[in-house]
């Protein structure tokens, strides 16, 4: 069984900002099903450009989870630069530590937010077409969109 | 809070019978049976007792079973057995849906230069039989399939497969861990040459196994040393252990029927309750053939680690993939085998019962699953899409 | 009848404080600390303790600690980690006198195409260090030396022919499974590569061992299957088992000075008591370098086993040569590798005791020895002439 901390349980049971916000202003996905992971990060920016809501959805493991209410809580209030800088280990600091095994689920966190930022900036297809986004499979995010439109 | 175990495929309660049989060769009757006092002498002939209660589980010899530490070790000690009597044959045939004691074995004989087999099943896991008889051959030196599968429960046609490996004079040996004490055995009308089981999975403590050798097969030691085990398994015997195993033995005849009756009637309750109230799940496995005790139930677009946490909340303990795999962040590799997508993969959960569950505890499991699955299906982006897909 | 048990290097009394740390994990917390539920998952924590304390015993570190099901298995893992991860290298040095967990295993390698060398040992039961040193090769892959002897008692010098092996960089591995708990052990300051220990030698139970695997060591699994004690050794943890193995290491600590102390009087007033007291006795071994607890004492012109049955006759229990091989006929292949004439070989009796013998039970030893002795040889034909010879 997974070392988790009482924070990461925490925002596991209790996860904080779950959904889709409709008239986002940033989108990001990310993610494999194959390693059981992937994260839909949507938020909307105020009148200073500051990210005034955020809201996720995933389809993961409690340290994806986790980490996906973690970050959208620390990001709520920062302009775009600074969300920017948000590194996984931050939110693995954020939540008191994460399993190294489970560190990677992290990471899905930062790049939603980098995806949804460039989608914001209009720079969305930059390097999304076949992409390999998650370390444990090496599978793509086209495979991905395909699976799911596969199997679903 | 109050646990509910499903979860005995991973492992067991040990009887308290089984304790109680144990407890005095600990502190009391500690002598090596091996030794030539009588105070170790009377651990012997305890031994010589375990071993009659562990061959009439089975319909076999006592001479055909060879104490072992577990189900990994019997499994190891079976294949080296084989390979080592048969050393010009460098071919091993198994199937992609054994347990890690079996596939990871072979895969790393495979990179040592053995050629190996791995038989494909089908989406209900049934294993593609002709596939495996076109693949014998006078090189093969072993062919090992499970008897039943610890994820699913699926029941394989061993005895079928076994007379027709023992026709081409090839050694056939069976995973039998999950099928010892569910499902009767009998080794005396059987073209099996050996047989793996494992303490723990039939309420005998962890840290004891046994391999049943048929009489006549050809045999080389895995571990070797001492004398133990007729030259057969080094190592001072596990007596406690081999005593509480005995007991156990005796104990899985008698519960044979219940495990056959009432636990069924419990595991077919539990699914077709669980597979009414929540929708997108599905069974793994194939329903005809399939152990009493258990169900792997997919709740498609979820995960499994965050359903089992959840199920942890209300102290409902069960499985996703198999124990062993779990540390692992993949999906099951028996799931994968059966082409179940990931998407229903993930979310699979295996509830495996026995005969301490009650019917109380499958009610509170029914009641409690449908909005675990729901609350995690609110989360996942894949739910709606998957709803209209 | 009482019986006075001084076999405890055959096997040893399981602490009634290990069975109680034991028992709750039989019936009670008897989940698989593999699991993903916190029922299992609590166990998992105990292991972590119990993989603590063992590692305390040995000055180690918890990751440097594999749990295995016995000295026998350690001893191969040993053996064939060093072989796998050292493909190239053909050679195996061990000892002469070594356990046949290791001798035996040596053996068959010798026969399956490996050179092997076994280092010869003088009257005393000293190794040959300069034999020893001089076949170090760069095809050695292994070099194997118990600590001490189980036989005799005979501590080896395995810290001075650990740096002379690694100075060549070559593997070192050593069988203290009769050291471990009986002489202080510190790992942190060695240069012992990988060591075995056995826990029903130490008052745990029979059926769970341990192999110190230094950090950095390269390592390949003897058990292969699922991922338990990282990757390292394949098999559902047998939690009980280690839990008693952790509170038994915890116990040994306590123990050692009573154990270097009073036991050490006591194997001493025994010894020298029975040498006085029965004519043509004489010490097997080293008596500079030897375990507290041990004395083996060549009885001539009469024969073990009828000694050993005598001596059953009062209730004392000990042994001829080990356990493991006392059900052969043959004299003790340590006693016959330190040339003890087979006339001295074949009555000699091993004494083995621990915290738990008490002056009485000595005493009455020392009482019943010379008469059996004495009845013993009027039977025999080679008394008068060896009073004469
Ligand atoms: C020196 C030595 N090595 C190895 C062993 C084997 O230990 P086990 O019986 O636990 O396999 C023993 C005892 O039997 C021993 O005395
Ligand atoms: C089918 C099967 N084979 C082998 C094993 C391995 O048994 P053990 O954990 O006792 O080594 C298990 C359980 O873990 C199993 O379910
Ligand atoms: S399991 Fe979370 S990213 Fe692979
Ligand atoms: S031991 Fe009985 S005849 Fe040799």
């Amino acid at each position: 069984m997974w070392d988790y901390t009482d924070k990461t349980k925490d925002h596991f049971l209790n996860p904080r900002n779950v959904g889709f916000i409709d008239d986002f202003d940033g989108i990001g996905e990310v993610g494999s099903l194959a390693c059981g992971d992937a994260l839909k990060l949507t938020f909307k920016l105020d009148e200073n450009e500051r990210i005034a809501d955020a809201k996720f959805q995933t389809f993961g493991c409690a340290s994806a989870i986790a980490s996906s209410s973690a970050l959208t809580e620390m990001i709520k209030g920062l302009t775009l630069d600074e969300a920017a800088k948000v590194t996984n280990e931050d939110i693995a600091d954020y939540l008191g530590g994460l399993p190294k095994e489970k560190m990677h689920c992290s990471v899905m966190g930062r790049d939603a937010m980098e995806k949804a930022i460039a989608y914001y900036r209009g720079e969305a297809e930059k390097k999304i077409d076949g992409e390999i986004v998650c370390e444990c499979f090496g599978v793509t995010d086209k495979q991905i969109e395909r699976a799911v439109k596969e199997n679903g | 809070m109050e646990t509910v175990y499903v979860d005995n495929n991973a492992t067991t309660r040990v009887a308290p019978e089984v304790v109680e049989a144990m407890t005095p060769y600990f502190s009391d009757f500690y002598g090596n049976p091996s030794s030539m006092h009588a105070f170790g002498g009377s651990v012997g002939a305890k031994l010589k007792t375990a071993r009659e209660q562990v061959a009439s589980l089975l319909g076999a010899l006592p001479e055909e079973i060879v104490f072992t530490s577990c189900g990994t070790e019997s499994d190891s000690t079976a294949i080296h057995a084989a390979l080592q009597s048969n050393p010009d044959k460098r071919h091993i045939i198994t199937t992609r849906v054994e347990h890690p004691a079996v596939k990871n074995l072979v895969e790393h004989l495979g990179k040592i230069g053995y050629r190996t087999t791995f038989v494909p099943v089908d989406r209900q896991g049934r294993l593609d039989l002709d596939f495996l008889y076109d693949r014998l051959s006078d090189d093969t030196a072993i062919v090992s399939v499970m008897w039943a599968n610890n994820e699913t429960g699926t029941i394989f046609p061993v005895e079928e497969i076994a007379r027709k490996v023992r026709q081409r004079g090839i050694v056939f040996h069976t995973d039998a861990v999950q099928a010892v004490g569910k499902v009767p055995i009998d080794m005396g009308d059987s073209a099996i040459d050996m047989l793996s089981l494992s303490g723990h999975k039939l309420h005998a403590p962890k840290g004891i196994g046994a391999l049943y050798v048929r009489k006549g097969t050809k045999f080389a030691p895995f571990l070797m040393g001492g004398h133990q085990e007729g030259g057969r398994r080094a190592g001072t015997e596990n007596s406690a252990s081999i005593i509480g195993l005995g007991r156990a033995a005796q104990l899985a005849t008698e519960w044979m029927d219940e495990e056959n009756s009432r636990v069924r009637a419990f595991r077919d309750k539990l699914e077709s309750e669980l597979l009414k109230r929540v929708p997108a799940s599905m069974v793994n496995g194939d329903p005809e053939n399939r152990l009493p005790n258990t169900t792997s139930i997919a709740f498609e677009y979820i995960e499994g680690e965050a359903i089992l946490l959840l199920m942890d909340q209300h102290g409902i303990c069960a499985s996703s993939g198999s124990a062993c795999t779990s540390g692992s962040l993949e999906p099951s590799h028996v799931l994968r085998a059966m082409g179940v997508p990931f998407t229903a993969a993930h979310g699979s959960i295996r509830f495996s019962l026995s005969i301490y569950n009650t019917e109380e505890e499958i009610d509170f499991i029914i009641d409690k699953m449908p909005p675990i699955i729901e609350r995690l299906r609110q989360m996942s982006p894949f739910w709606r899409e998957g709803q209209f897909a």
